[in-house]
C-alpha cells in the first residue's frame, strides 16, 4: 500500500451553536481516524450530518481540530498552520454545489486565473495558455466556447467542472471533494465521476470523496470510510465494504438503496427506530440498530479489522475489552 | 453613452422602472438646462414682490421680487445635489462599516453592530435639528453631513447581514482557496454582489435626504440664500404664501420633491426586484 | 376668509370679548406670573405696576404708583407713593411694598435684571416718599426704577425662593384680576378696586395661547379671531387689512434702530473711511422695502429713533453727513483710500489681497437673511466678497460677546432716551478685548471722550446740558461710523375698532403698543367698547 | 428565556451609550447655552456681574469637571430629575414633558399604530390581488404620497380644511377655553382636533408599511406551505391571514416596534405646522431656544423607549415566531 | 373511467414552454411515476394538474379531467371543494411546506375543517391516528414544524395528505432531499399505505430508482414533453425510448458484481427554444437526420406510449410484423 499523503488521528471537533442565543455543543467528529494514501481516492460514506462536510474543513484548514493529529505530507497540521498558502496550494477543494461555488459575476477566465496568479505567479499569455490546458484536462472543449462565459451560462455538469478546474490549477497533491455530484442530475453525475477518477490516474492527485451515496463510493474509490454521527464505523477495501458489509448501519445503508432490479431480494428493513438517538455513551448506533445488546450501551466499540480485511466498530464482530466495559 | 444605456437597460424594461428613470431624468435635465429654460436668474430681486401667476411670472414671484418658477427649475440643483450627495455619502458610510462589521469575524463586527444599534435607537430627525442648529456654518454640506451621521446606520445594517450571508458563500470559501487576499475577496467577490442591495440602499438614502433635507431647510436650518425647494417652502411659509394666494409658490416645490421621490421609489422597486428574486414578476 | 367677528353683534348692544394675541404660549401656557421671570405670562402686566409711566417711544411720562418724583442731587431720587392704591386683596399698598420690592432685587440678583443695583446704595422709606440712594451717579437709571414692577410685601415676603416662584394666585395693584387659566388661554377681569377703575371700560379680556407657528397666527389674524395682536404678518395690507378695511388697523410704532454692527478691530472696519463708504454703500431702502417687507422704515446714521427724537436731531449736522444710499460716494471714498480693483473686479485691501468678510445672522431670522443677502449684493456692487452664514442664535450671540466676527445685524434698544443707544453700543465699559465678552458694544468702539460725554450725562439733570452731550454723539456717529444703524425695528400692532375703540395711533400716540408692564395699563385705560 | 436574557444585556448597553451619548452631545456642541439664557434674563438692561453669578447657579451652569458633571447626571437621571428647563424656567424639564408627553402619546401613537394596520392590511390585500387594480391603485397612490414632505401637506392641509373652509381647527390641541381633564367634552374637543394632524401623518406614513407588507407578503405567497395551503382548499380568507400574512408580518414586527418607540418623539414637523402641544413641539422649542436640559430629558425619554419597544419587539417575536420562542434546529 | 385524464395539455411561464402537449391516465388506485431530469417539467405537471401554478405559471392549452370533470375552467370556488378532499399533493421538502408558525395539529385541523368538519374530541383521534400511521408519537402533534427532523416532517406531510382519505395524491420529489435511509423508510410507508387506503398517486421523482420500486406504470418527461410511457417492470427490462434507456444506466443494480455508471453526456434543452425536431437528438446516440427536423409524434398504446422516431418504427414493424 502506498504511503499515506493524508493521516487523520483520533480527530474531534465539537461545535457550539449559538441557535437564538441558546448555546448547544454539536460533536461534529468524535474520534475519527483514517488515512488517504498516495494517489489513492478514498470515500468518506455517511448520512446526513454524520460529519462529513467537518472532516473536510478540518483537513483543508477551515475549521480546527479540537483534538487529534492531522497529518500531511509528514508534516503535522499545527506546522502547516504557519504557512496556509503553501497548505492551500497542495490540498484543494471541490465544492458540493457548482451554482455556489462560482461567483456569478466572474468569467471562467477569472475564476481560474486566480490560483495560478496567486500560487504559480502565472500572469497574461501565460496564464491563458494554462488556462487553456486545465480546461482540456477538465474536458472543457473547445476552450474558446467556454474560457469567457459567466456561470450562468453553463449547464451544472459544465459549472462543476470549472470548480474542478479551479482546484487544479494549483497544482494540487490532495483534493477534498465534498459531495460533487450530489446536486447534479443523475445522467451527468457519471462524467464527473470519470473525470475525477481520471485525475487521479493522468495527474498523480490523492482524492478524498466525500458522499452519501455508497454506490458512487464503490465505483470510484479505492477504499471506503463509513461515518456515522461523527465516528467511523467501517472502513476498508471499496468493494468489500460497499458489497459486503458488516457493520449494521453499512448494511443499512446498502439495503436501503432502491433496487428494482431485484425487488424478491428487496429486504423489508426494520426502520421503526428511525426518529431514535443516543448521545449518552455507548455505541453511538445502538438505539437505530437492530441487533443492538446490552454491552452496546454502556461501551464504546473501537475499529478493529474484521474477517474480509475491511475494519469495523462493532461488538457484533469482536467482544468489548474489557476496560471498555468498565467505562462509565 | 452606450455604457449608460447598458446600466439602465434592465430598468427600461420594468415598467415602473421606467417611469422612475424618465421623470428623474427630466428633472436632471432641467437642473442642468436651468439656465436656458428660465427667463430670469433665480436671484433676480428686481420684480415686484407677491406677484400671483401670471404670462410674465408663470409661478408668480417671491416676497423679495424673485420669480417662483426660476427659482424652482434653478432648485433641482440644489435638491438633486444634497438628495444624491447625502445619499452617496451614507451609503458609503454604511458599506464600509457594513462591510467591515460583515467580514471581520468576533469583536470588530460586536463593537460596529453594537455603534450600528446605537445609531440606530437614536432618533433621525430630533438629531438632525439638533446638529443642524448648532452647527457654526449653515449650508448643504452641513445638511448633508447631518444626513449621513444620522442616515446611515439602517443601510449599515441591512449590507452586514448581506455580507455575513455572502462571506459565507462557497465561491468565497472558494476564493479563499484559490489564495485570494481579504481584500480581494471583498472587493472582487462580495462587493460586486450586493450592487444591487447598494444601488437599493442609497436610492432609499437619497429618498430620504431629500425629504429630510426639504424638511431641515423648511425649518430654516439650511443655508435660506441657497436656491432649492426646501429653501423655497421656508421661503413660502415666512411670507405667508398661502395666505396671499401665491399657491403656486408653496405648491410647486412640495410636489417635485414628491415626484423626484417616487420616481425614485420606483426605481427602487426595480432594483428591489433585481435583489430579491421573489418579487420578481416574469413576462 | 370669514369675518367671523361682524356675526357676533347683537341687537342688545352687547359687545364681543376682547381677544389679544400678544403672548406666544409655546405652544401651551406654563402658568407663572411672577413678574420678574423671564417667562412670565404677558398677563401679569395687567396686574402688577410700576411707579412711573414712561413711553419708550416719545419719552412722555405719566405718573402711576408714584405721583410725582425728583432729583434731590445726581445721587439721591425721590419718588412720592400714590395714597389710597389697594393690592387686589384688599391690604393697602404703601412706601413699604416699594422699598420691600427693591430690596427683594438686591436680594435676589437674579431677579434684578435691569441691574439697578449696580448703581443703587439703598432705597429707603420716608412718609409718602421712597428714597433711592446712589453709588454712582447714574440719572438716567430712573427710567429702570421706575419701570420696576411693584410687587406686595405682605406676600412676597413669605416666598422662599421669589427667582423661582411661579406667583400662582397673583396680588397686584393692577386694573386687572385673572378670572380665567388653562393652557391655552387666560381671562382677565376689570378689577373693579382698581385705583384708577373709572378710566377702565373694557370688562374682560382674553388672551389665546398664540401658537408657535407663524403660520396659524396669520391665519387666525386673517380670519379675524383677535381684537388685537402684535404679531409680525408678511404683506400685512393684503392678509390683513384689506380684508376689513373699514375697521382693522396697524400701527407699527417705530422702535430703536437696529445696528449694522461691525468688527472695528478687523480691517477693514479699522478704517473710518471705509465705514463711512459702507454707510453709503448700503442700500437701506431696499433692505427696509424687501428684507423687512418695508414695514420698518430707514434709520438715520445718528442713531436717534426717529420721529420721536426729533427734538434731539442736529439737522445741520445730517445735512453735512448725509448718508443716503449711494454706491458712487461708496466707490469714491474707497479711492480716496487708496484701494483699487483687480482684473477679476475684486476691491484689493491695503495688503493686496481682495477683500472679503463675512456676516453673521441668526438661523431663523428670515428677515435679516435676506437683509444680508441684499448687502451682499450691495458689496458684491464695490467688488468687495461678503459670505453669509447663519449660525445658531447662542453661537451668534456669543460670536458677539467675544468679538468673534467681522460684520453682523443686531438689535436696538427700545427706549425714548438716546442716552441708552449711545451708552450701551459707544460705552468702554461696555465692550471687552476680543476673547472676552463685550456687554452691548460689540463692536469694540472705545473712544475717552465720548466715554467723557456719557459720565457727564449719567451725572446730569439738566436737560440742556444733556441735549448738548447729544449733539456731540451724534457727530460721533455721524463722523467715525462705529455702527451703521439700519432701520427701526417695528412693534407689531394690529388692531380691530368694530367693537373697541381709543387705539393708539400714529396720530395719537399716547402709548407704544406692546403690552409690556407698563404699557398695557396705559393703553387699557384709553380703550372703551364702541358705544 | 436565555434568548431575552442576552438580550436584556445588549439593550442595557446600547441604553448605557445612548444616555451617555446624551450628556455629551450638548457638551460638545458649539456656543454657550448659558449666555442665550443669560441674554434672555438680561432683556433691556445691564446685569450686575452678581446676578449673572446669581442665575448660573441657579440654573445649575456651574464649572464642574466633565467627570463630576457626568456623575451627576447620572444621579440625577435615577431621581427623574432633569433639571430646569432653560425655556421654561422655573419649570423642570419633568413638568414640561409630563405636560406634552400625553399629546404626543395619543395622536402620535394611535397614528403610528392605525397607519401599521390599515398600511398592513392595504398590503395584505394588495399582495393577496396581485396585478388588480386594487394592488396598482393602493400601491402607486401610497408611493407617491409617503414621498410627500410632511409640513408641506400638513400646510396645504391646514390651508384647505382649516381656513378656507373651517372644517377642522388649524392649531392646537383642544379647544382654547378647556381645562385638559378626563371628560367628554375635552376628550371630544382633543380628538377633533387631532383628525387633521393625525391625517396627515396617515397619509404620508401609510405607504411605508403598506409597500413593505406587500413585498413580504409576495415573498410569502411564495412559499412552499402557502402553495400547500392552497392545495387543501382552504378558505381564502385563512389562507392570506393565518398562512401568509402571519408569516410575513414576522419580520414588520421590529419595524413597528421601533416606530412606536419613536412615537415619544412626535412628529416634529406636523406639530409644529399645526402647533400641536406634543414633544415634538417641545423639542423644537429646545432646540430653537438652546434648551440643553430640555433637550437632554427629551432624548432620554426617546432613547429609553425606543430601547424599550425594542425589547418589547424581542419579546413579542417570542410570541408570535415559534421558532424563536422554543429555540432552533433539530438535535 | 379513468380517474384522471390529461389530454394535451401545454404549461407555460411567460415564454418558456415547461410542459408540452402532455397526455396520460391514470387509473382508480394506480401509481403512475413521473422520472425526469432536472427542469424537464415534472413538478409543473404535477401542480398544472392541481391548478397550483406559481406565477406566472399558466396553462396555455389542454384539459385536465378528473373523474370526467375539466379542472382548467372550473372556478376556484368550485375547486377548492374538489381539493385535499380528492386531491392532495405531498411536497418536495416537508420544512418548507409546512407553516412554520403552527403546531402540526393545526395544520391537521384546517384541512379537516375547511371540508368535513368534526369535533373537538374526534379531531384529536384522528390527528393522532394519521401520525401514528406514519410511525409519528402522537405526541408531536402539538409541536412546531421546526422541532422536527427533515424525515419526520416528510412523514407529516404524508400524513398530512392522507388525512381526508382523497383519491388522487400528487408526490412532488417527496423523498429527494432525504438520506437514503430515510427515504427507503418513506417508499416502505407508502407501500403500507397505499395498500390500506387505495389511493391514485403521480409520483415525481428523478430517482429512477425508487420510482420504479413504488411506481405501477412510469411516464418518462424530457423536455417538457412526455417520452415514454410504460409500466414499471417492463421498462425496467425493455426501454423504448433511447433517454428512458440512457437513463436507467445511471442506476446500476447495487448488487451487481460490476458496476458501471454510465451518464448521458450533453445538457438539458432550452425550455424556451420551440424549433421543432425531438428534444432529444443532440444527446441521442442514435439520433437520424429526421430528429433533428421533425418532432417525434407521441404514440400511445393504451397503458404505454412513446415518442421517438425510432421507437415508432419498432412498433410499426413489430405491429406489422
Ligand atoms: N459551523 C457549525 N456550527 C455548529 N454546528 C455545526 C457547524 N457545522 C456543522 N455543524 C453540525 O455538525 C454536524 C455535522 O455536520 P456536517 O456538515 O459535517 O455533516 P455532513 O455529514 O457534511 O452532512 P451533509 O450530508 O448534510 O452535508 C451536524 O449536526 C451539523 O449540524
Ligand atoms: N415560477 C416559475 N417561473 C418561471 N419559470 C419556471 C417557474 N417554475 C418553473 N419554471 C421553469 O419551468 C421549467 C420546468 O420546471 P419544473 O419545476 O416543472 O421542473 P422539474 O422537472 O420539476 O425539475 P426539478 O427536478 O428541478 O424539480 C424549468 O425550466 C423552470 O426553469
Ligand atoms: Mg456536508
Ligand atoms: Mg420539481
Amino acid at each position: 500500500m502506498a504511503e499515506a499523503i493524508l493521516k487523520l488521528a483520533d480527530v474531534q471537533k465539537t461545535y457550539t451553536r449559538k441557535a437564538n442565543g441558546q448555546v448547544q455543543k454539536v460533536r461534529a467528529v468524535r474520534h475519527v481516524t483514517f488515512d488517504v494514501p498516495r494517489q489513492h481516492i478514498v470515500a468518506l460514506v455517511g448520512e446526513s450530518g454524520s460529519g462529513k462536510s467537518t472532516i473536510a474543513k478540518l483537513i483543508t484548514g477551515v475549521e480546527r481540530a479540537d483534538a487529534g493529529a492531522i497529518v500531511f505530507n509528514q508534516k503535522p497540521f499545527g506546522e502547516w498552520r504557519r504557512n496556509m498558502r503553501e497548505y492551500r496550494r497542495h490540498v484543494q477543494m471541490v465544492f458540493q454545489d457548482p451554482y455556489a461555488a462560482l461567483n456569478p459575476l466572474n468569467t471562467v477566465r477569472y475564476t481560474i486565473s486566480r490560483p495560478l496568479a496567486n500560487y504559480r505567479a502565472l500572469k497574461g499569455s501565460a496564464s491563458d495558455r494554462e488556462i487553456e490546458r486545465i480546461l482540456e484536462t477538465v474536458h472543457l472543449t473547445p476552450v474558446k466556447e467556454f474560457v469567457d462565459k459567466l456561470p450562468f451560462e453553463l449547464s451544472g455538469g459544465q459549472l462543476q467542472r470549472v470548480v474542478t478546474a479551479r482546484a487544479l490549477a494549483s497544482n494540487p497533491q490532495l483534493i477534498v471533494a465534498d459531495e460533487p455530484v450530489s446536486m447534479l442530475d443523475v445522467s451527468i453525475r457519471a462524467e464527473i465521476l470519470h473525470l475525477l477518477d481520471e485525475l487521479r490516474t493522468k495527474q498523480g492527485v490523492s482524492l478524498l470523496y466525500i458522499t452519501h451515496d455508497l454506490i458512487s463510493a464503490r465505483m470510484l474509490a479505492d477504499e471506503i470510510v463509513v461515518l456515522y454521527r461523527g465516528t467511523v464505523v467501517e472502513e476498508g477495501n471499496a468493494q468489500e465494504v460497499a458489497r459486503n458489509p458488516m457493520h449494521p448501519y453499512t448494511q443499512l445503508l446498502l439495503q436501503s438503496i432502491p433496487n428494482p432490479w431485484a425487488p424478491a431480494l428487496e429486504p423489508n428493513v426494520d426502520l421503526s427506530r428511525l426518529d431514535r438517538t443516543s448521545d449518552d455513551g455507548g455505541c453511538v448506533f445502538r438505539a437505530r440498530c437492530p441487533h443492538a445488546m446490552k454491552v452496546c450501551e454502556t461501551a464504546v466499540p473501537t475499529l478493529k479489522s474484521g474477517a474480509a480485511g475491511q475494519k469495523v466498530a462493532c461488538f457484533l464482530h469482536h467482544a468489548p475489552e474489557t476496560q471498555e466495559v468498565a467505562a462509565p | 453613452m452606450t455604457s449608460v444605456l447598458g446600466v439602465l437597460k434592465p430598468f427600461w424594461k420594468n415598467k415602473l422602472a421606467r417611469t422612475g428613470v424618465i421623470i428623474v431624468g427630466i428633472i436632471v435635465l432641467m437642473a442642468i438646462f436651468a439656465p436656458l429654460i428660465t427667463p430670469y436668474s433665480p436671484n433676480n430681486s428686481s420684480f415686484a414682490p407677491m406677484l400671483t401667476p401670471s404670462a410674465h411670472h408663470w409661478l408668480g414671484t417671491t416676497q423679495a421680487g424673485q420669480d417662483v418658477y426660476s427659482q424652482l427649475i434653478w432648485g433641482a440643483r440644489q435638491s438633486l445635489y444634497v438628495g444624491f450627495a447625502a445619499g452617496i455619502a451614507s451609503t458609503i458610510v454604511g458599506l464600509v462599516i457594513g462591510l467591515i462589521a460583515g467580514y471581520a469575524p468576533g469583536i470588530v463586527d460586536d463593537v460596529l453592530s453594537y455603534l450600528i444599534n446605537v445609531f440606530l435607537v437614536i432618533p433621525g430627525l430630533p438629531l438632525m435639528i439638533i446638529l443642524a442648529a448648532y452647527a457654526p456654518v449653515h449650508g448643504s454640506l452641513l445638511i448633508i453631513f447631518v444626513i449621513t451621521v444620522t442616515g446611515w446606520a439602517w443601510g449599515a445594517r441591512v449590507l452586514r447581514s448581506q455580507v455575513t450571508t455572502l462571506r459565507s458563500r462557497d465561491y468565497v470559501a472558494a476564493a479563499r482557496f484559490a489564495g485570494d487576499s481579504m481584500w480581494r475577496i471583498i472587493f472582487r467577490e462580495i462587493m460586486p454582489n450586493m450592487i444591487s442591495l447598494v444601488a437599493a440602499g442609497f436610492l432609499g438614502a437619497a429618498v430620504s435626504a431629500i425629504l429630510a433635507a426639504a424638511g431641515l431647510e423648511f425649518l430654516g436650518l439650511g443655508d435660506p440664500s441657497i436656491n432649492s425647494w426646501g429653501t423655497m417652502l421656508y421661503w413660502a411659509e415666512n411670507s405667508g404664501a398661502l395666505l396671499q394666494g401665491q399657491w403656486a409658490w408653496l405648491f410647486a416645490p412640495g410636489f417635485l420633491i414628491a415626484v423626484l421621490g417616487t420616481a425614485l421609489v420606483l426605481i427602487n422597486f426595480a432594483v428591489d426586484e433585481m435583489a430579491n428574486p421573489r418579487l420578481r414578476k416574469k413576462g | 376668509g370669514s369675518q367671523t367677528t361682524s356675526n357676533n353683534t347683537t341687537s342688545s348692544g352687547k359687545v364681543p370679548p376682547m381677544v389679544l394675541s400678544v403672548d406666544p404660549g409655546n405652544p401651551l401656557y406654563s402658568k407663572n406670573w411672577n413678574p420678574f421671570s423671564p417667562n412670565a405670562l404677558w398677563g401679569q402686566a395687567w396686574i402688577y405696576e410700576t411707579l412711573y409711566y414712561n413711553d419708550a417711544m416719545n419719552g412722555h411720562q405719566t405718573p402711576w404708583l408714584a405721583t410725582s418724583y425728583k432729583w434731590n442731587s445726581p445721587l439721591q431720587l425721590t419718588f412720592t407713593i400714590r395714597k389710597g392704591v389697594k393690592w387686589s386683596n384688599g391690604t393697602a399698598f404703601t412706601p413699604n411694598d416699594v422699598v420691600f420690592t427693591f430690596n427683594m432685587l438686591k436680594k435676589f440678583p437674579a431677579l434684578d435684571t435691569n441691574g439697578v443695583w449696580t448703581v443703587l446704595k439703598s432705597v429707603t422709606a420716608q412718609g409718602d416718599n421712597v428714597v433711592f440712594d446712589f453709588k454712582t451717579a447714574d440719572v438716567p437709571a430712573y427710567t429702570y426704577i421706575a419701570g420696576t414692577p411693584i410687587v406686595p410685601a405682605s406676600i412676597w415676603s413669605k416666598v422662599k425662593n421669589p427667582v423661582t416662584w411661579t406667583d400662582p394666585n397673583p396680588v397686584g395693584t393692577g386694573a386687572y384680576l385673572v378670572k380665567s387659566y388653562t393652557p391655552q388661554e387666560f381671562i382677565l377681569v376689570k378689577n373693579p378696586h382698581y385705583w384708577q377703575a373709572s378710566k377702565v371700560k373694557v370688562q374682560e379680556v382674553e388672551f389665546p395661547a398664540v401658537s408657535q407657528s407663524a403660520n396659524t397666527v396669520w391665519l387666525n389674524l386673517s380670519e379675524g379671531k383677535y381684537t388685537a395682536a402684535n404679531a409680525f404678518a408678511p404683506n400685512i395690507y393684503k392678509t390683513y387689512l384689506n380684508k376689513d378695511p373699514k375697521y382693522r388697523h396697524i400701527w407699527f410704532a417705530p422702535s430703536g434702530a437696529s445696528n449694522l454692527t461691525m468688527n472695528l478691530t478687523k480691517y477693514p472696519f479699522t478704517s473710518q473711511t471705509f465705514r463711512q463708504a459702507m454707510a453709503y454703500a448700503v442700500n437701506k431702502p431696499e433692505v427696509s422695502k424687501k428684507g423687512e417687507y418695508g414695514y420698518s422704515p430707514v434709520a438715520s446714521q445718528t442713531g436717534l429713533t426717529l420721529p420721536a427724537n426729533q427734538s434731539y436731531l442736529d439737522q445741520s449736522l445730517v445735512k453735512q453727513y448725509n448718508y443716503h444710499y449711494d454706491p458712487a460716494k461708496a466707490a469714491q471714498l474707497l479711492k480716496s483710500m487708496g484701494l483699487k480693483k483687480n482684473s477679476k473686479g475684486q476691491l484689493l485691501g491695503s495688503n493686496g489681497q481682495p477683500i472679503t468678510f463675512t456676516m453673521i445672522v441668526p438661523t431663523g431670522f428670515s428677515d435679516w437673511i435676506e437683509d444680508a443677502a441684499i448687502i451682499q449684493g450691495d458689496m458684491k456692487a464695490l467688488g468687495i466678497t461678503m459670505n453669509v452664514q447663519t449660525p445658531s442664535v447662542s453661537t451668534w450671540v456669543s460670536d458677539m460677546e467675544t468679538g468673534n466676527y467681522d460684520l453682523t445685524l443686531n438689535f436696538g434698544l427700545n427706549q425714548y432716551n438716546p442716552y441708552f443707544y449711545y451708552e450701551s453700543n459707544l460705552a468702554t465699559s461696555n465692550t471687552a478685548p476680543i476673547g472676552k465678552n463685550a456687554t452691548s458694544n460689540y463692536e469694540r468702539y472705545s473712544n475717552p471722550q465720548v466715554d467723557a460725554l456719557l459720565k457727564k450725562y449719567a451725572a446730569s439733570t439738566s436737560l440742556t446740558q444733556q441735549k448738548q452731550i447729544i449733539d456731540e454723539l451724534q457727530k460721533v456717529m455721524l463722523t467715525q461710523v462705529p455702527v451703521i444703524p439700519m432701520f427701526y425695528a417695528s412693534n407689531w400692532n394690529e388692531y380691530d375698532n368694530r367693537y373697541y375703540t381709543g387705539w393708539p395711533t400714529a396720530q395719537n400716540p399716547y402709548v407704544t403698543p406692546t403690552y409690556n408692564t407698563p404699557d398695557a395699563e396705559m393703553e387699557f385705560t384709553h380703550l372703551a367698547p364702541r358705544k | 428565556m436565555r434568548y431575552l436574557v442576552r438580550r436584556g444585556i445588549m439593550l442595557l448597553l446600547t441604553l448605557w451609550s445612548a444616555i451617555t451619548l446624551n450628556f455629551l452631545l450638548p457638551r460638545l456642541m458649539p456656543g454657550n447655552p448659558a449666555e442665550v439664557m443669560l441674554a434672555k434674563f438680561k432683556g433691556k438692561g445691564n446685569m450686575s456681574p452678581q446676578a449673572i453669578h446669581a442665575i448660573k447657579v441657579m440654573l445649575g451652569l456651574n464649572n464642574e469637571s466633565l467627570w463630576q458633571q457626568y456623575l451627576q447626571y447620572w444621579h440625577e437621571i435615577f431621581h427623574w430629575n432633569f433639571g430646569v428647563s432653560y425655556t421654561y424656567f422655573p419649570f423642570s424639564v419633568t413638568h414640561e414633558i409630563a405636560q406634552a408627553l400625553p399629546w404626543t402619546l395619543v395622536l402620535i401613537g394611535v397614528t403610528t399604530v392605525m397607519s401599521f394596520v390599515i398600511g398592513t392590511g392595504l398590503g395584505i390585500a394588495a399582495a393577496w390581488k396581485r396585478g388588480s387594480l386594487l394592488d396598482s391603485s393602493v400601491t402607486s397612490i401610497f408611493t407617491f404620497t409617503s414621498s410627500f414632505p410632511y409640513f408641506w401637506f400638513a400646510l396645504i392641509c391646514i390651508f384647505l380644511l382649516g381656513f378656507e373652509t373651517t372644517v377642522f381647527p388649524n392649531s392646537g390641541g383642544f379647544a382654547a377655553t378647556m381645562n385638559p381633564g378626563f371628560n367628554m367634552a375635552f376628550i371630544g374637543s382633543a380628538v377633533y382636533h387631532s383628525i387633521l394632524p393625525a391625517f396627515t401623518i396617515l397619509v404620508s406614513s401609510l405607504g411605508g408599511w403598506q409597500l413593505q407588507m406587500r413585498n413580504n407578503m409576495i415573498a410569502a405567497l411564495n412559499e412552499d406551505y402557502v402553495v400547500l395551503a392552497r392545495a387543501k382548499g382552504l378558505p381564502e380568507r385563512t389562507l392570506a391571514i393565518l398562512y401568509a400574512a402571519r408569516n410575513a408580518i414576522l419580520p414588520n414586527m421590529t419595524s413597528f416596534a421601533m416606530s412606536l418607540g419613536f412615537v415619544v418623539s412626535g412628529a416634529i414637523l406636523v406639530e409644529l405646522v399645526f402647533s400641536y402641544p406634543g414633544m415634538g413641539n417641545l423639542l423644537y422649542s429646545a432646540v430653537s431656544n438652546e434648551d440643553f436640559p430640555l433637550m437632554q430629558g427629551i432624548f432620554l425619554m426617546i432613547v429609553v423607549c425606543v430601547v424599550l419597544a425594542n425589547f418589547a419587539a424581542d419579546v413579542i417575536n417570542v410570541f408570535l415566531d415559534p421558532r424563536v420562542r422554543r429555540g432552533g434546529g433539530e438535535a | 373511467m379513468a380517474l384522471l385524464e390529461v389530454e394535451h395539455l401545454t404549461v407555460t411561464y411567460g415564454n418558456v414552454h415547461a410542459v408540452r402537449d402532455v397526455s396520460l391516465k391514470l387509473e382508480p388506485g394506480e401509481i403512475l411515476g413521473v422520472v425526469g431530469e432536472s427542469g424537464s417539467g415534472k413538478s409543473t405537471l404535477g401542480y398544472a394538474v392541481t391548478k397550483l401554478l406559481r406565477s406566472p405559471g399558466q396553462i396555455s392549452a389542454g384539459r385536465v379531467l378528473f373523474e370526467g370533470q375539466d379542472l382548467v375552467p372550473m372556478a376556484e370556488r368550485e375547486l377548492r371543494k374538489k381539493r385535499w378532499k380528492d386531491i392532495a399533493v405531498v411536497m418536495q421538502s416537508g420544512m418548507n411546506a409546512l407553516n412554520p408558525v403552527a403546531t402540526i395539529r393545526r395544520q391537521f385541523e384546517d384541512a379537516i375543517m375547511a371540508h368535513s368538519p368534526m369535533s373537538q374530541t374526534k379531531m384529536r383521534e384522528r390527528v393522532a391516528e394519521m401520525l401514528q400511521l406514519v410511525n409519528i408519537d402522537a405526541r408531536y402533534a402539538d409541536n412546531y414544524p421546526h422541532e422536527l427532523s427533515g424525515g419526520m416532517k416528510q412523514r407529516v406531510a404524508i400524513a398530512l395528505a392522507l388525512v381526508l382519505d382523497p383519491k388522487l395524491i400528487i408526490f412532488d420529489e417527496p423523498t429527494t432531499a432525504l438520506d437514503v435511509v430515510v427515504q427507503r423508510y418513506i417508499v416502505q410507508n407508502l407501500k403500507m399505505l397505499r395498500k390500506r387506503y387505495n389511493f391514485s398517486a403521480l409520483f415525481i421523482s428523478h430517482d429512477l430508482g425508487t420510482v420504479l420500486e413504488i411506481a405501477d406504470r412510469v411516464a418518462v418527461m424530457y423536455g417538457g414533453k412526455m417520452v415514454e410511457v410504460q409500466a414499471a417492470g417492463e421498462l425496467l427490462k425493455n426501454p423504448r425510448h433511447p433517454y428512458t434507456e440512457a437513463l436507467l444506466k445511471c442506476f446500476p443494480d447495487p448488487r451487481s458484481e460490476q458496476i458501471e455508471v454510465l451518464g448521458i453526456p450533453g445538457t438539458p434543452p432550452d425550455l424556451a427554444d420551440l424549433s421543432p425536431g425531438c428534444p432529444f437528438h443532440p444527446r441521442c446516440a442514435m439520433a437520424m437526420d429526421r430528429c433533428r427536423v421533425e418532432t417525434p409524434e407521441y404514440i400511445s398504446m393504451g397503458e404505454a406510449g412513446v415518442a421517438c422516431h425510432l421507437a415508432a418504427r419498432e412498433v410499426e414493424v413489430g405491429q406489422n410484423g
